[in-house]
């Protein structure tokens, strides 16, 4: 950011600082009561769903994470379908961006969007436009931080 | 005629003789909802992509045009129009099925002024007798190619502007003495400025700049004084573009009444609209402007305005890559043609 | 089994309002703060720290994104042990696929049955 | 509308497909809910009782832990418990604990422990119905191997 700055000339500089004083302020307390509000409600739901897999199903504490991330990406299949997760992501912002609900109503939407150029160019090649990042990242940092592991493991410092 | 650095005078006054506007479900809902001539209840327009969607908007409106005027499309001579989709595909098909000798324009939300400013001045040098200019954009069909998926649920900032649905067009033909319609005098054709602001959900603050420069370079031009216009209406500032426009025309030292300068983008929607910080698009100053302001001129209520679309120059791309945002701005000023000469 | 739920929703909520910071203070894109969150969420793992935050929270930190890259790290360590270095590429999505898998297979379904409403 | 008939169509088939094995018992219904400490059992008549009620007492002497149950078998024998929620933290050490603690103490038997709430909603089910008599030692004892195959599993 500050080598953003040093960039600009004087005239920009001044101009940005005159833009300040108008620009309309992120509510920031708000939308962090927002975000924790919906964001905590989804996990209680995710919890709710997984004691129901526990209960009813064969399914220990240890492994009953599949099945109700598969559970809570189907809800928010049908919520974004019925287009009721965009507006919930505009109340809540990173309250139901951040569960893995978020996570598939990115692929989700890209999926539905994309569908009138046709299920291989657009479906297919668009799915991951948004969520490809978060699977790079979590897969390259995983790869990183295991492979440390593992090598310290082998060469006995762990 | 050339007047000043970048200005034109139109002696002949060429006239804005009819137009068409059309609009989505959102419009509907909104503040203008009357001055529009076509709304659509569903935003898909019966079409099976939105981008086709954007095309019968557009077409819809040269259409509704041309029977208010009771012409036929083989007595247009050109058509001056654009959008912001996709190498402006929407407009060019429609010109396609139009079959109308067509420019198509490319300056974002500054469209509509650019090509009214070019249509003006061809129809002034008898280049033409009559030219349809317009510009259309379409709320989901511009959030998919600039922003998210329309189903993402993504936090808009309330910087953030609401992209229009719909498409206004009009007709300007050589002037009729007399008659009581809107006549377009004057054009001042804007400069590419960039504040080296980059952020996509501010395009308010971006384009402020942009319109100031060209207001400013107006009435150098023009050697005029604000007090000249009854209004001043930029294209889709939104309240923090306008807010800063302003303070920007203050200190340069020109008067301008603070209700006398208005923006399409705030005039367009209720204020319980979750428009964020205004409407935005190529429709949004082509809409209002060929819709609501100028059955307001009709009525009486402005003598002489000034109209300013300002536009973001920006691709999908060019910000992803971290580009900042550089906007321009066209002015036009209409006039009530002066009755019983 | 109440408090579960009690410290679901307050753990959940705080990852979430950690999200919303980044979004509002630090002004990332929703795509730069999930990828930052699974980064987060691998370094965690990697110090150990975020299994008892599982034990304690329950879906509380396993619905969040970050317990995606806690998942991938688990995959991959898992066969580590068993297999080696190569383990840590092979075991890497063991865990995880559910998530993935589950959203590339409703994303279709979804793409075949509903239209975007704008 | 017919975008909702089709969905309404697979959502019914998901739910036809997993709904199968639900089956509803007593008081196992309240086993997340409420401390239900049972007594503990031994699938093997006159063999051990003693020796488990012992076992329990000993685990329910960690003071992190508040609901415990015992499950001896053949071969044998299961510990699960619940640890108290802001203990939860440090399950890892409390479980190393426990197991030293056991070894110890029981030097002969094979001991399987758990905190996991599956294992011990399974545990308290077929103690109960080892108790009211729809489960004989054999079957019991059966039952007792799959559970353990269940905390092998997700190692």
């Amino acid at each position: 950011m500050a080598s953003k700055q040093k960039n600009m000339t004087p005239q920009q500089q001044k101009y940005q600082q005159l833009q300040q004083k108008h620009e309309l302020k992120r509510p920031v307390l708000k939308n962090c009561i927002k975000a924790f509000w919906v964001g905590g409600l989804i996990c209680v739901v995710g919890q709710a769903i997984s004691y129901f897999y526990i209960y009813f199903f064969h399914f220990t504490e240890q492994n009953v994470g599949n099945p109700t991330v598969a559970t809570m990406v189907f809800l928010s299949m049908l919520l974004t379908g019925f287009g009721v997760y965009d507006r919930l992501g505009q109340f809540a912002g990173a309250g139901s961006a951040v569960p893995v609900t978020g996570f598939g109503n990115a692929v989700i939407s890209a999926a539905i969007e994309h569908r009138t150029e046709g299920f291989v160019l657009g479906v297919g090649g668009n799915m991951f436009k948004l969520a490809g990042s978060v699977i790079l990242f979590g897969v390259f940092s995983a790869f990183v931080v295991a492979l440390i592991k593992t090598l310290l493991g082998m060469w006995g410092v762990l | 005629m050339l007047k000043g650095h970048q200005s034109w005078v139109f002696n002949n006054r060429p006239m804005i003789s009819a137009t068409g506007v059309s609009g989505g479900p959102f419009e509907a809902n909104g503040n203008l909802a009357n001055d529009f001539d076509i709304l659509h209840e569903d935003l898909w327009m019966g079409m099976d992509s939105y981008e086709k969607a954007q095309r019968v908007l557009l077409e819809e409106a040269v259409r509704t045009t041309l029977a208010k005027a009771k012409m036929e499309k083989e007595q247009i001579e050109f058509l001056f129009a654009g959008d912001l989709i996709n190498q402006i595909t929407p407009t060019s098909f429609a010109a396609r099925t139009m079959q109308i000798p067509y420019f198509g324009l490319f300056g974002a939300c500054s469209t509509s002024m650019e090509g009214l400013a070019l249509a003006s001045f061809v129809v002034n040098y008898q280049g033409a007798r009559n030219v349809l200019t317009g510009a259309s954009s379409h709320n989901a069909a511009t959030e998919k190619q600039f922003r998210y998926p329309t189903e993402y649920g993504g936090q808009k900032p309330p910087t953030a502007q609401w992209t229009v649905t719909g498409a206004g067009v009009g007709l300007i033909t050589q002037n009729v003495p007399g008659e009581h319609q809107p006549v377009t005098t004057s054009a001042t054709i804007g400069r590419v400025i960039d504040m080296g602001l980059s952020d996509p959900f501010n395009m308010g603050g971006a384009m402020a700049p942009a319109a100031a420069d060209t207001i400013m370079a107006h009435f150098r031009d023009m050697e005029l004084d604000p007090s000249h216009y009854d209004l001043i209406l930029t294209g889709d500032l939104g309240r923090i573009g306008q807010d800063t426009t302003f303070e920007l025309l203050i200190k340069s030292g020109l008067k301008i009444e603070r209700k006398l300068f208005q923006d399409c983008g705030l005039l367009l929607y209720k204020d319980d609209q979750p428009v964020q910080a205004g409407g935005s698009g190529a429709g949004c100053s082509a809409t209002v402007l060929y819709g609501h302001i100028l059955n307001q001129m009709k009525k009486g209520l402005y003598k002489r305005i000034l109209v300013v679309a300002t536009g973001a120059l920006l691709s999908p791309l060019s910000f992803q890559q971290k580009e900042s945002i550089p906007c321009i701005a066209h002015a036009v000023a209409i006039e009530m043609n002066e009755e019983g000469r | 089994m109440l408090a579960m739920f009690f410290w679901a929703f307050v753990v959940g909520g705080l990852i979430c309002v950690i999200g919303q910071l980044l979004f509002d203070v630090a002004k990332l894109t929703p795509g730069h703060t999930l990828s930052l969150l699974v980064v987060a969420g691998a370094i965690l793992d990697g110090f150990g720290l975020y299994e008892p935050l599982v034990d304690f929270a329950g879906a509380g930190a396993t619905i969040p994104i970050t317990s995606f890259g806690n998942s991938l790290v688990h995959g991959a360590m898992q066969d580590a042990e068993k297999h080696g270095l190569i383990g840590v590429l092979t075991g890497m999505f063991q865990v995880t696929s559910s998530g993935i898998s589950a959203a590339i297979i409703f994303g279709f379904i979804g793409a075949l049955i509903f239209k975007p409403k704008g | 509308m017919v975008y909702i008939i089709r969905l309404m169509v697979i959502a019914s088939m998901i739910l036809m497909s997993s709904c199968n094995q639900v089956q509803t018992e007593r008081d196992s219904q309240m086993a997340l809910m409420k401390t239900t400490n049972p007594n503990p059992i031994v699938t093997e008549k006159n063999n051990g009782q003693d020796k488990v009620e012992d076992i329990e007492k000993k685990v329910s002497g960690f003071n992190e832990i508040y609901d415990v149950a015992v499950v001896k078998g053949k071969e044998a024998t299961l510990v699960v418990y619940k640890v108290k929620h802001m203990q939860r933290f440090n399950m890892k050490k409390i479980e190393k604990d426990l197991n030293k603690t056991l070894e110890e103490n029981y030097p002969k038997e094979n001991f399987t422990v758990s905190s996991d709430y599956k294992i011990f909603l399974e545990a308290v089910r077929l103690i109960e119905k080892k108790k009211d008599g729809s489960y004989s030692d054999k079957q019991a004892d059966k039952r007792l191997n799959e559970i353990l195959k269940m905390t092998s599993d997700m190692k």
